[in-house]
Formats: structure tokens, C-alpha cells, sequence
């Protein structure tokens, strides 16, 4: 048979396998969906290989390191050697374990896998491109087509990724050594967790951004402590700089930025982490041949049921739009799986939650006080400092704060923002008080364990309901 | 039929609650919430497909309710009405 | 005045500030009433100065040791040096820090303070006897008391503690040195927790227990990771051995053990903690003068407001019965100061939380499978191994795993059981859903961050419905 002749037919095409594809094409396998799933790079997608799972890696091991050498307060006096390569190394095992973990779920589940690159050839069939020459291509035809290409890390004019000084995060969780000095570029999320392991690691970071603060998404008071102890990791921070250009200089390079008034400045490293955001990746799909329009940011419309404007094309997590996050695209690809099965799920979640990974951690969910103000709600905020926290206390870390937005007439739990300790685990309970319905009373009465961060949780609901124990109430 | 007045037409209620209203063919936003602060259980929202069944059955031509369903997916089906009310309510998405 | 002559009055008399007493004196103060609390020794009872606190600390800061010096598989290598001394330092300013906390909160909420050992003199009034000589003693009359006077370790017959060779916890939490070799009696969790602590610092630690396994209290396969993790520690386990002398030996002690044959056994180490459990401190109240009678094992009666027998007299915390935990003191202080107050509150909870604190910790909620079978539901069972959580490999602390105990008929979640990374901190999320009556699918639709090991909760959930998507299903 000529390469590029071949033609197969599936009920339900996936296109890319990162944590909206593969989870998916699993559900869907589940429902007993005849499925193929086409990935050109890796299993597991940005995530897993590139993403959430190398950086929370890099940053347990690095924060493990920093913390046993700065516990003498504990009576804890370290001497310490971090070899970079192994720990690299550890992190290349942790991601090859799980991406290894997802190929054999998905056979298990009777997903058919393919390797490739897709591109629509018309609204109901792609042309799967294998990657090296003479490898071919082949046509397959689908009922119903799940698009979860995801996205990659925009480029700034004058800093295209090099992989050698210029680096994306992707490249900065691969490299060799710990470099001796970095200029990150975007105090996002990305550009601060990276921050804290290079810091921890012993790299003098420097982070310029364009905004005039970390973490600019997030509320002013959840981006404090981060900033306090970036502050105190010796991060130096470069508000209201726009990244210009690069050069060469030395070993390393330099940095050029701009503030608003054209003023210029420099800053010398090794090299430069460039994390300024990431845009979907729809443009190497063909998609007009499918008939499917993209917004101005490259972002594919979707309705509650992870449709786009073709019913039977389904668009879900990087590529389907704000926020781009893990969790977002797997809830995207179960639900898309599961009204493709002709089951009556929908995008109806009431919260998405977002955790930052910095030093503390922040983990929201649901309303701010302020959007619970915009909405008509009228917001009554509880507020627990971890200081009051024993559990806390114990643990060494204590800085943040928990705090719950509910609707004062209703008692409804409306949102919630933590900042410190397990800020990630904690708004978890968080989430499920806003899926239920659950009202500030009821996140009060449920009995919590001593000592447990979970506590503050508790203890922020009866702040807010005017009578927490272990703080004075409002 | 509609009761739980809060902003933007948000709906406090379990998923469960929410699933079984779409599986019911019912719209959640016009369900009356016996819960506390008007919290919309399964309960009530059998309670709301039963009443529409008979309302239905009773007054056949009654026009459409003001809010059009949602055009879900027309796989959707053991919906105890059949034809009338909604084939997909339409989740109270916030936005 | 004469010593002795004094007589005052409150509303509320608070026998004992620990989280019992101390909970239930803040929280009747919030409600307005006149409250008086009665402490003979120090605020925060026992948890706060010698059990919940400290156990956590000198755990928290024996792991971070541990960990730092046993992570070469992620690059790093450390000399360490702990300085006992200087920890047991950091966890008394932890504890200090907290006990302060409860005095100035009990004052802001207007409770008045008395130093004194408290006994009922007849149904209406106490005598508080003050320390010291001739620092006499004053009566105190009351419309309504809580008996929050907490527990006190067992003794085993022959092991007397005295501090030097023979320990209960709280004298284990206060040694200056780690004891080069120390034999524990008893296998529970105060026992295990400590064990590990000590065994993590470096002691040769025997534990030697009456019945077949660590942990008896819990099901068998959520006590197994935590022997394994023990064993590993090197930590030596005697079953089946009953303590029955111990003598003096050059620097140390031998501890004889008898097994059910009656053959002996004999430990030498330089101490013996003895660690089999607690008992009501209702011996030295005068409780017959109030009217009280407690039961066989001495604990006080109490119905579902923390009434005792006397309707105007509350019992709370550990004096009130098992589990004998601090937050079920807390939840019992905050009840009954309500009922006092006349709000319509009661002991009505669903589910009461426990963890213990090894490595890997423990946190159960609700029923277990075999109990939600007794109790006449039809449960069907979920299971999420950490293994195949992302979140716990990435932070090198993957054994275990999340159990969902749920009615099959109804969905609804009667119960978890948690073994592994942050377990104590992920039975919250579960209490809640317990207590808000959430089904399997309440907890599963959730949307949880990724990566986090909440989502392990939500796998779980998914996995007794039958669809997780990181493991196969049942
Ligand atoms: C450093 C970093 C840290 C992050 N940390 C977190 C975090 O902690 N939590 C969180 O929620 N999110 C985090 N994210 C974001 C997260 O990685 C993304 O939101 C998530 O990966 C989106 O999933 P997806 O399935 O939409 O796309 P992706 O994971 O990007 O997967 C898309 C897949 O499609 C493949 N593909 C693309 N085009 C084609 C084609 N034409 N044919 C075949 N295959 C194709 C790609 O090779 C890729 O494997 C992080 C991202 C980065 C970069
Ligand atoms: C090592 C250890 C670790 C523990 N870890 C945990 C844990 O992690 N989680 C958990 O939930 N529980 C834990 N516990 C148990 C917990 O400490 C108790 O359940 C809790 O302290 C009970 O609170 P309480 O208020 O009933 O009594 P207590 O805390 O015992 O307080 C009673 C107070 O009353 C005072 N008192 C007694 N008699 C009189 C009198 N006649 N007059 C005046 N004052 C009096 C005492 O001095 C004491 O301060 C632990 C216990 C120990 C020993």
C-alpha cells in the first residue's frame, strides 16, 4: 500500500492528548464509544510533560532543599548539595511514570492511539501526519471530533525561544544546570514558581514585568505574601519594564527593557525565561476545512456542552478559552464525552478553581468580593489569618490568610481566596460548599479535625457569621 | 413557576440536583427551592417535572415559557414528559 | 479578708481550659452571658501544652530532618545536624505562642479568669483550692458549670511515672535529649506518632504492644502503610506482649514484656514511655456532691445538648466520653455554651474526623464499609491509590490511598478512610460532604485543582460510580 493512502474511519476523533484530550477519550472509551485519539508529541500533553507536573515537581524538591537548610530555628542545621541533573532526572522519572500511566489507561479504557500531527481535510475527516520523512499521512473519517490541541507559550517580538539564552518554561524545566543568574520576563503564575525554585536553588532571579505587580490576575492582598517572600528569596523585581531586546554578552546576555516613558534599562544574566502567557494552538488545524471560526485570540467558541459551531465538533480546555488550566480541560473532556454518549451533562459547574504554586501557595474559587458585589449579591467576607492557626504554627508556615465571600441574606458560600499553607488542597472543600449550596453555617458546624490547616476554613465561616473562636470577628 | 430569586438567576443546588433536572427535562431556574434559602433539591425538582407533566396534560396549549431551552443535545431522552416543556434545561451558567 | 472567705457568683462556670473548657468560655462570652473559667494549670488543657501541639510539632520538624536527609533520589544530598534541645526550644515558643492566644481571646470575649483547682462543694457552687501554701482557697457560685476537666494518661501497675525512666507523653515531649534507645508500651496513635518522631531523630525505638497490630483502633489496610513506613524507620515491634516490670540497669532500664503463654521478653533502653491510652480527671472533682455519677470507666453522662444528669450542670471533651479528641471537646464547648444561651443547638453531627499523625498520616470521617452495613445501608465502596495521583508522586509521598464508603441505592457519602500524603488535611472535604447529605456525584462533579491530591477525593468518588479516569474500575 503507498504511505499516504491509508484510510481508517472512528465514532469519536480526539486531537491531542494532554489533560482535555486524553481524559476525553477515556470517558468516552468508558461509555463505549469507539475512540482514536491522535497526539504528535507526547502523552499527556503540556501538562504532564511540560507543565503542572515538571514545575510542582521542581518546585517540592527545591522547597524541601530551602527549607531544611533555613530550619535552625527548628535546631535543624543542614549542610547541603543539590546535584541539579538528578534532580532533574528525579522529575523526568515522576513525568514518565504518569505519562506512561495515561498510554496504559487509555487502552485500557479501548482507546485506539495514534501518533501524528491532524489537520481537518474537511468536516468530517483529518489528515493525520506522521512526523519524519517519508512517514506519509493518512485520512481518517470521524462522526464527532473533540479538538483539545492546547496551547503554546507566546513569543515577544525580539525573544524567540533558542532553547540556549532565550528559554520558555518548557525549556527552563530541562535544563542541565541551575543557571548562576536568570532574568524572568512575566510575574505570572508560571514566571513566579519558576522564580521560587531558581531562587531556592541558589540562582540570583531577576523578574521584570510590565504590570506593576506579582501575580497580577490575583487580588492585591493574595499577591502580598508572595511578593514579601520572593522579597526575602532575594528575588529582584523590575515593575512597569517592558522586555525590548536581548543581547549577547560575555557568557551570558543582556537584557534590555523599557518603562512607559521610553526609559532603559539592563540586566545582565545567563539567560532569560520568557513567560509572558500562552495562546491557543488553532492554527495549525485547518480549521475553516471544518468549517469552524476562531475568535481574535485564535480561542474556538464553544456553548455549555463543549460544542462548537459544528454540533458534532466538540472544542474543549486550552483551545476552548480562559481559563486555561489542567483540571478545566479535563472537566471540558469528560463532559464533551459524555454528551457525545447522549448523556445529559453540561458545563454547569458553579466555581472553577485556580491554584498558584508560589511560596505560600494561593488557591481561589468562585466570587471575589467584588464580583459578588457586581453580580447583585450582597457579600458578607470572613477572614482567618493562618497566624491563629496551631496547625500552622506547627508546621512552620504561617503567614496567609483563608478567606470566604458568601451572600449575607442567603448565607450562600459564594467564593472563596486563600493565601499560605495547602492553599491548593484547602479551597477544595471550598468548591464542593459551592456545588452543594452549602451556606456559611453549614461550613461552620461541620466538625474539622485538630490540628489541621482545614480548620481555618472553619473557623473563616464563623468569623463571618460574626463568631469564630480562635480570632476576633469582625 | 419561579421562585428562588437571586442575582444574575443563580441557582443554588447540588449537581446532582442540577443532572437530574436536565435528565428531567425540567428548567432549574423555575424550580421552587424547599431548601434552606431556597436551596433547589432533587426533590424538588421531581417535584417540578411531576407538576409540569400534569399542568401539560391538563392545559395542552399553553404557550412556551418565557426562557427557551437551551437546544440540547437530541440524544437526551427518558424524559418523564416527552414532547412538551424542555428537551435540555438550561443550566443557570454563571456567565 | 481572710484567706478562704472569699465567695463570688458567675452565670457559667467553666471547669478546665482546654479545648473543651476554653471553646465553651469564649463562645458563652460571645453570647453575652457572665462566664468564669477555672484552669489549675495552663490554658489550652492538655492538647495545646502537652499533646495535639507539640505531638504536631516535633513531628512536622522531625520529618522535615528526615525528609531533607532521605531525598538523594532528587539530587540532594545533606549533612544534618539536629539539636534536640534547640527543637524542643521551637516547638515551647510554638506552644507559648497559642496559650497566650487563648488567654487574650478568653479576655476579649469577656471571660473572667481563675487560677485554682476547682470542686463542686454542693449542686450550685465550687471550691477553687489555689496552689500553694496558705493561698487558700475561695468558693464560687454558679446557675450553670461545665465539667471540662479532661483525661490523664494510664498507668500500667509497676510503671509509675517518675519522669526519669519511666514517661508518659507529655514528660517524652519534654526530654532535652533524643534518647539513644527508648521502648514504647503501647501502639496507638499517640504511641506510633511518637515512635516515629523519635525514630526519625535517630533512637532506637521498640514499640511493644498487647494486641496483633499498630494502630488497632483502625482497619487493617489503613494501619499497614503505616507499619511498613515504621519498619522501614527500623523501628523493632513486639506483639502480643503485655509490660509487666521493668528495673534499672546500668545507665538504662530492662522492660519485661509477658506474652499470653506467659513466656517473658525482655527490652533494655535508656527510657520507657508507657502510652495505653487515657482516662477521664473526674476522681478528684467531688462530683457526688454535685449529683453526678459517672460511669464504670469514669466518664460522665451526657445527652445530645452536653447535659449531664444535673440539667443546669454540662459535661464536655474528654470527661464526656469517646472518641477523646480536641476537636470533639471544641464542637461540645461550643454546644453547650449555645444551649446555655438558649439557641436551639445540639450534638447533632454526622460524622466525627480523626487523624492520626505517622507517616503516612491517617484521617477517617463517618462510617467505615462494615459499619454502614450493620446500620442497614447498602454501601458501595470507592478507592483512589496515590500511586496514580500526579500531585502525591510529584511530591515523592505516594503511598496510600483515599476510600469512599456511600449508600448504593441513594449516592449518598456515609464515610472515608485516608491513608497517605495531607490525609488528616483531606477528611474535610469529606466531612462536609457527609454533613450536606452530597452524593458520589455531588463530590465527583466538583471540579478540583490540578494538581492537587484533592483530586483523589474526586477520583475516588468517580471510581464507586465506576468511571474514574487514573485508575481502572472496580
Ligand atoms: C510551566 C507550566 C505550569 C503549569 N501549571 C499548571 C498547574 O499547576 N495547574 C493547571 O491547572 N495548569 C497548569 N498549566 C497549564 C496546563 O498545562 C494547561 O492548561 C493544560 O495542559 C491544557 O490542557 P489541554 O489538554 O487543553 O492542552 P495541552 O496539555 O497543551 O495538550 C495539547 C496536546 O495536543 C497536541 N497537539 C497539538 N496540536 C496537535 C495536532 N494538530 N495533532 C495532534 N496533536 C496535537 C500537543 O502535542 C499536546 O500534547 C501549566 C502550564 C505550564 C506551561
Ligand atoms: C500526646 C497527645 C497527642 C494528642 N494529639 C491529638 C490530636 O492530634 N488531635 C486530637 O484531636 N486530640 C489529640 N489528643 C487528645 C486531646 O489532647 C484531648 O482530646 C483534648 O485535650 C481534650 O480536651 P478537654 O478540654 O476535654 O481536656 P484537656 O485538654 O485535658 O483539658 C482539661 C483541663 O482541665 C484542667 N483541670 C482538670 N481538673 C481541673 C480542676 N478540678 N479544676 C481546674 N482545672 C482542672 C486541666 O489542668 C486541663 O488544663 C492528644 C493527646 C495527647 C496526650
Amino acid at each position: 500500500m503507498v504511505v499516504g493512502d491509508i484510510s481508517t474511519g472512528t465514532e469519536v476523533l480526539v486531537i491531542g492528548a494532554g489533560p482535555g484530550g486524553y481524559v476525553a477519550a477515556i470517558r468516552a472509551g468508558q461509555l463505549g464509544l469507539d475512540v482514536t485519539l491522535v497526539e504528535k508529541d507526547a502523552y499527556g500533553g503540556t501538562c504532564l510533560n511540560y507543565g503542572c507536573i515538571p514545575s510542582k515537581a521542581m518546585i517540592t524538591a527545591s522547597d524541601l532543599a530551602y527549607d531544611a537548610s533555613h530550619a535552625e530555628d527548628m535546631g535543624i542545621y543542614t549542610k547541603l548539595d543539590v546535584n541539579y541533573g538528578e534532580m532533574v532526572e528525579w522529575k523526568d522519572g515522576v513525568v514518565s511514570q504518569l505519562t506512561g500511566g495515561v498510554e496504559k489507561l487509555c487502552k485500557a479504557n479501548g482507546v485506539t492511539l495514534m501518533e501524528g500531527r491532524a489537520e481537518f481535510a474537511d468536516e468530517n475527516s483529518v489528515r493525520v501526519v506522521h512526523e519524519g520523512e517519508g512517514q506519509g499521512s493518512e485520512t481518517v473519517e470521524f462522526e464527532q471530533a473533540i479538538i483539545s490541541t492546547g496551547s503554546r507559550p507566546i513569543e515577544i517580538p525580539g525573544f524567540e525561544f533558542d532553547g540556549e539564552h532565550v528559554l520558555d518554561s518548557r525549556q527552563a524545566l530541562a535544563m542541565e544546570d541551575v543557571p548562576e543568574s536568570i532574568v524572568i520576563v512575566g510575574a505570572g503564575y508560571i514566571g513566579m514558581e519558576l522564580a521560587g525554585v531558581f531562587a531556592k536553588l541558589g540562582s540570583d532571579v531577576t523578574v521584570v514585568e510590565m504590570l506593576d505587580s506579582v501575580l497580577p490576575a490575583y487580588e492585591d492582598d493574595l499577591a502580598r505574601p508572595v511578593k514579601k517572600k520572593a522579597d526575602e528569596l532575594g528575588i529582584d523585581f523590575h515593575f512597569g519594564q517592558a522586555a525590548k531586546e536581548w543581547e549577547e554578552s560575555g557568557d551570558g546576555i543582556t537584557v534590555m527593557t523599557e518603562d512607559e516613558d521610553g526609559e532603559v534599562s539592563e540586566f545582565g544574566a545567563e539567560k532569560v525565561l520568557v513567560a509572558v502567557g500562552r495562546q491557543p494552538v488553532t492554527d495549525t488545524l485547518n480549521l475553516e476545512d471544518a468549517g469552524i471560526e476562531t475568535d481574535e485570540m485564535g480561542f474556538i467558541e464553544t456553548d455549555d456542552r463543549a460544542r462548537t459551531e459544528k454540533d458534532h465538533i466538540y472544542a474543549i480546555g486550552d483551545v476552548a478559552g480562559e481559563p486555561m488550566l489542567a483540571h478545566k480541560a479535563s472537566k471540558e473532556g469528560q463532559v464533551a464525552a459524555e454528551v457525545i454518549a447522549g448523556e445529559p451533562s453540561a458545563l454547569d459547574y458553579q466555581a472553577m478553581p485556580a491554584a498558584v504554586f508560589t511560596d505560600p501557595e494561593i488557591g481561589t474559587v468562585g466570587l471575589t468580593e467584588d464580583e459578588a458585589e457586581e453580580q447583585g449579591f450582597e457579600p458578607v467576607v470572613g477572614r482567618f489569618p493562618f497566624q491563629a492557626s496551631g496547625r500552622a504554627l506547627t508546621t512552620g508556615h504561617a503567614e496567609g490568610f483563608v478567606r470566604i465571600v458568601a451572600d449575607e441574606p442567603s448565607g450562600f458560600v459564594l467564593g472563596a481566596q486563600i493565601v499560605g499553607p495547602e492553599a491548593s488542597e484547602l479551597v477544595a472543600e471550598l468548591g464542593l460548599a459551592i456545588e452543594m449550596g452549602a451556606t456559611l453555617e453549614d461550613v461552620a458546624a461541620t466538625v474539622h479535625t485538630h490540628p489541621t490547616l482545614s480548620e481555618a476554613v472553619m473557623e473563616c465561616a464563623e468569623n463571618a457569621l460574626g463568631h469564630a473562636i480562635h480570632t476576633l470577628n469582625r | 413557576a419561579e421562585e428562588t430569586e437571586t442575582p444574575e438567576g443563580r441557582v443554588f443546588a447540588a449537581p446532582s440536583a442540577r443532572r437530574l433536572a436536565r435528565e428531567l427535562g425540567v428548567d432549574i431556574a423555575s424550580v421552587e427551592g424547599t431548601g434552606p434559602s431556597g436551596r433547589v433539591s432533587e426533590h424538588d425538582v421531581r417535584a417540578a417535572a411531576e407538576s409540569a407533566t400534569e399542568s401539560e396534560a391538563e392545559e395542552e396549549s399553553e404557550a412556551v415559557e418565557s426562557e427557551p431551552a437551551d437546544s440540547g443535545p437530541a440524544t437526551e431522552t427518558g424524559t418523564a414528559g416527552g414532547t412538551g416543556a424542555t428537551t435540555a434545561a438550561a443550566p443557570a451558567q454563571v456567565e
